[in-house]
């Protein structure tokens, strides 16, 4: 099942730049997409079409299977969620729990329900002891899950976030993706992340868009994307340092190197078959001794 | 919600841009006090047609174009109406409507159409001026004529940071939309206060960053502005020839014609 | 009795003149021309004379910002994002349920409280020109009559509202609310006083002021009800979130 | 000669936030030292210390050799110049020439030196086709450079930059990164920068300083700092991508590493000693066939 579904867009802004000329985009339900881009690249641009806040010239975007603008607010925003880059941007209320509950009480809900809802969402971020803390005592990393949980108690079936890592230290990124990964592998909810930050993309995106100048570079698996290295660097990109760590070697010191392997875990495979048992168990031993 | 603000135009480089703002600022002035000052609708017009002109040959949008004078017209229309039935003796025609009678009358029509043609032509004045003038020329200019340093000072302040808090206030917005702030009357306006709450505290919070970045380059107090540049030679040539062409034709087509 | 009633009646009936055949252009471009009088329309005498007013109400509030910014050196640089913040919250589209379409607030009232009264002037007066020059939005030669309504009425009307209802004991939220009711309207007024006085041509100068006051009630009353609304949630937003940001803004201010 | 000496410094803010207790901070002339911790940990209060924006309860600060409360405004604001981390609190005015002309005017400098200072400072950070645009129309990676330029142009001796390459793409921060480096380099400035970022510090920072909740963990060069991993997770930081693969690859599978490899480069000729050369150059010879 199409869960997003963009074809042939074309999106200029009133001053006259041309952010988005011809993109097409598909996310399959379930899925795990990233869309990579440098900045500029349109990134915000597409996000803001997909959840309607801008409108496209031509092209046309389904959401599920039916056409953008077809649906009511409510429809639309009951399927898909979005998660703003700066959390200030997007926690209005003086708690916690009231920030979250502003969604389902817009929604006309019964509050036994609202309440069950902020509940629900304040655990899937991890965030339950938070709940009757003031929005402005909350650390950076915790707003940004905070906003997320906001987003999730509208319960939408496609999670849209943009630059979900942005501002956060190495253990908050991590935090973070691996609730991403969570919310997708067992809650079931499509995720859409625009970032550009490489390292961390290949252990969770099923798929990548590279987006440069308004247009999809290319679109494929991580193992596909990071093949390219010329157009990485064309779209102001880089590869992950694990992987530019074994381009280097494959390329400029011709080991024999299967791929380019994407993760550490890759890598380790791949480099422990090169190198002689002989080396690695003498050291051992050594170690042991 | 806030794409009035497209100041691109500006910066382009074409004849009207280059020409020094401050010999621009002053003949604008004059063709203003000739639109507001005229009796007849005949200048009022001219202006428009050549403002008009200069914008079509600017190649600026007919979409920005429609957008800046949509407001001015419809008042336009609006002042022509009221002018029309409400001032004047010499009935033109008259029609019944739901039971009321309206009485058209010439020498309302007349003062109608003429207010309408000052504001064409005036609102034209400005618009072009605001299309080949970047902002900060404007101030360059201001200061000139002498404007209080603190006014500009606050000014520019302004001006800069309205495109900040824009952005911000557009993420704020789009924010609560998404989770359905503004789906019935009640709860917008609920919405509608808090977002203008937010822009209030993130200024407020901007204000001391910003003092901040100002102190560690060395601001105490008063913002220094660079020297001015005499204005030069094509400029003043400019300058004069425009003054002058606007006299001529104020003579011609306020008291030259007989009638 | 008989010759006051039809008197009466032609007012009136000269208002519903208006009202009907206006009315319905109005609702479109009531925003813009319920607030800013238009570039032009003024005749030069009396661009002149509001100039004139609105000088030295501007050149108070500048001095007061120099005395104030003595004190506090980072008050320039917070006047300025104040008048930033209040030039986009009057920049908003809010929902008037009369018009059918989106009107603007003022936002003058909520700025009187924040920053006083003479620096809103300052504040509004360079919004005005800022909108006159670069959105042909309001005028150059009607600089001085928009100044003179949105600013010093509007402002001088919400902060003295703000400060006789504070003193009165009663609560701040319903001082807020009626200072920027009673400035919306005050300004509504002044703006209907202006073009009154520059257009009634040959009619009595009250007639004209009764049909142009007339021809905008539909919009203005509830605008300004909903801006009382805005001004006093607002207000609470900030106290409840940042009320020290309140307490530095305000010295000299009311809230 | 020391450039920055900061001892036994605490800061509480008004609201009872302890954000550094007790914080030794020690920079030389001419050093490239990053301030590296996770959010929170008292990075930009430590800064706004430096800078004087901040006035410590207990302990010392001396910038050169003078007590910071000695130094007048102007004295100070010579001496050390501070990047914020988002350019639009820095950036004031309407052009970009304008800006950066905002602090040699200050000084009151002749308008002439005034003019040379801003090409001056535009061309260091090679910003210098900016020069007339408005700050509204440049992209980000611009308005950092920019604001970078604004800084320059007061000609201090020490650098400090708040995260400068939070939000820039990849392409964006290697330039950012360079640029430093080449005004270290080059130019002699003392550069001090906080971030969170650890991939491409050890490339740039001649010594880090790791904080953790107002404190300092450990200082020193980085591959002493990155050979201690606990106490990088207990910063809630980690180890570049690079190094953990190595680490990983010497702890868990016994591969005999000197070290710890902080760099591609480093990374590369560790494992090409490891690898038999008959592997290599067999596959080379394969590729020029
Ligand atoms: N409101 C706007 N008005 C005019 N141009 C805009 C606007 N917003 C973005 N742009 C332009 O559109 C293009 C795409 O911008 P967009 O914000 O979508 O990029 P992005 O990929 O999200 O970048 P970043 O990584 O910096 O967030 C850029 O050239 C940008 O300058
Ligand atoms: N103005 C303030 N008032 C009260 N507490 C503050 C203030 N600014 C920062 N803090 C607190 O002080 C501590 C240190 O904050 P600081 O901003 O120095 O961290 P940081 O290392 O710069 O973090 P980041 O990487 O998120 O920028 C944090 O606990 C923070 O919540
Ligand atoms: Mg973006
Ligand atoms: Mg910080």
């Amino acid at each position: 099942m199409k869960a997003i579904d963009v074809t042939g867009v074309h999106f200029t802004y009133d001053d006259g730049t041309e952010a988005l000329s011809g993109v097409d985009f598909h996310v399959s339900e379930g899925e795990f997409v990233a869309i990579l881009g440098s900045n500029g690249s349109g990134k915000t641009t597409l996000i803001g079409l997909l959840v309607g806040l801008l409108k496209a010239k031509t092209g046309q975007i389904r959401i599920g299977e039916r056409e953008i603008g077809s649906l009511s607010a409510e429809e639309l925003y009951q399927r898909v969620g979005l998660v703003f880059q700066n959390p200030n941007d997007q926690l209005f209320a003086a708690t916690v729990e009231e920030d979250v509950a502003f969604g389902p009480r817009n929604l006309n809900l019964p509050e036994a329900e609202v309440e069950r809802r902020v509940t629900e969402a304040l655990a899937a971020v991890a965030a339950l002891p938070l709940r009757c803390r003031a929005i402005h005592h909350l650390s950076f990393g915790e707003q940004k899950r905070v906003s997320l949980a906001g987003v999730m108690a509208m319960r939408p079936s496609v999670l849209i976030l943009d630059e979900p890592t942005a501002g956060l230290d190495p253990a908050g990124e991590a935090q973070m993706m691996q609730l991403l990964k969570k919310l997708n592998r067992e809650e079931g909810l499509t995720v859409i992340l625009a970032t550009h930050s490489v390292d961390m993309l290949p252990l969770f995106a099923n798929r990548i868009y590279v987006l440069d100048h308004g247009r999809v570079l290319q679109e494929g698996p991580s193992e596909e994307i990071f093949c390219h290295q010329e157009m990485i660097v064309r779209a102001k990109l880089r590869l992950p340092y694990v992987s530019r760590l074994m381009y280097e070697m494959k390329r400029h010191d011709g080991v024999p190197i299967d791929g380019l392997p994407l993760t550490i875990g890759e890598a380790r495979v791949q480099l422990l078959e090169l190198i002689p048992k002989e080396l690695i168990i003498a050291e051992l031993e050594e170690k042991k001794a | 919600m806030f794409d009035l603000f497209s100041d691109i135009f500006t910066y382009r480089d074409n004849a009207l841009t280059r020409i020094d703002p401050r010999a621009k600022l002053l003949i604008a002035l004059a063709a203003l006090i000739a639109v507001v000052t005229a009796e007849r609708i005949v200048l009022p017009l001219a202006v428009l047609a050549f403002c008009l002109g200069a914008v079509a040959i600017l190649r600026i949008p007919a979409k920005l174009v429609a957008c800046r004078l949509a407001a001015p017209l419809s008042i336009v229309a609006v002042l022509v109406v009221i002018q029309t039935f409400v001032t004047g003796k010499t009935p033109l025609f008259a029609f019944t409507f739901a039971g009321w009678q309206f009485t058209a009358k010439a020498e309302g029509l007349r003062q109608g159409t003429l207010l309408g043609a000052h504001v064409l032509g005036a609102v034209s004045v400005v618009f072009l001026l605001s299309i080949v003038t970047p902002a900060h020329r404007i101030f360059q200019a201001l200061r000139w004529f002498r404007i209080s340093r603190n006014w500009l000072e606050i000014a520019i302040l302004m001006y800069r940071y309205i495109f900040v808090l824009m952005d911000r206030v557009a993420d704020l917005a789009a924010a609560q939309r998404l989770r359905l702030g503004y789906t019935a009357r009640g709860r917008a306006l609920r919405s509608f206060t808090t977002l203008a709450g937010a822009t209030i505290i993130h200024s407020l919070e901007q204000a001391q960053r910003t003092h901040d970045a100002m102190r560690l380059r060395g601001y105490r107090g008063t913002m220094p502005f660079g020297p001015l540049p005499p204005l030069g030679r094509r400029d003043r040539l400019i300058l004069v020839s425009c003054l002058i062409g606007i006299a001529v034709a104020y003579g011609l087509l306020e008291w030259g014609v007989s009638g | 009795m008989n010759g006051i009633w039809t008197k009466r009646r032609n007012v009136i009936r000269r208002a519903a003149t208006v009202a009907a055949t206006a009315g319905t252009l109005i609702a479109l471009p009531a925003q813009a021309f319920a607030m800013h009088i238009s570039e032009g329309i003024l005749p030069a005498p009396w661009a002149l004379f509001w100039y004139a007013v609105a000088l030295p109400f501007v050149a108070w509030g500048l001095r007061d910002l120099r005395r104030r910014s003595e004190d506090l050196l980072w008050f320039k640089p917070l006047v300025g994002l104040v008048g930033a913040a209040v030039f986009l919250i009057s920049c908003m589209p809010i929902p008037v349920p009369t018009a059918g379409t989106c009107s603007h607030p003022a936002g003058t009232g909520l700025a009187a409280i924040l920053i006083g009264p003479g620096l809103t002037v300052v504040v509004a007066s360079i919004a005005l020109t800022l909108q006159a020059l670069f959105l042909a939005h309001g005028g150059l030669t009607t600089l001085g009559a928009n100044i003179v309504s949105m600013g010093v009425v509007g402002a001088y009307v919400g902060y003295g509202t703000y400060r006789i209802i504070r003193r009165l004991g009663l609560p701040w939220v319903m001082a807020a609310f009626l200072a920027g009711l009673l400035s919306d309207w005050a300004t509504y007024a002044m703006t209907s006083v202006e073009l009154a006085a520059a257009l009634h041509g040959g009619e009595s100068f009250s007639a004209m002021l009764t049909l142009i006051l007339l021809a905008f009630v539909p919009t203005q009353v509830p605008l300004g009800i909903l801006e009382g609304f805005l001004c006093a949630g607002a207000l609470k937003f900030v106290r409840s979130r940042k009320p020290e940001l309140l307490r530095m803004a305000a010295a000299g201010g009311a809230a």
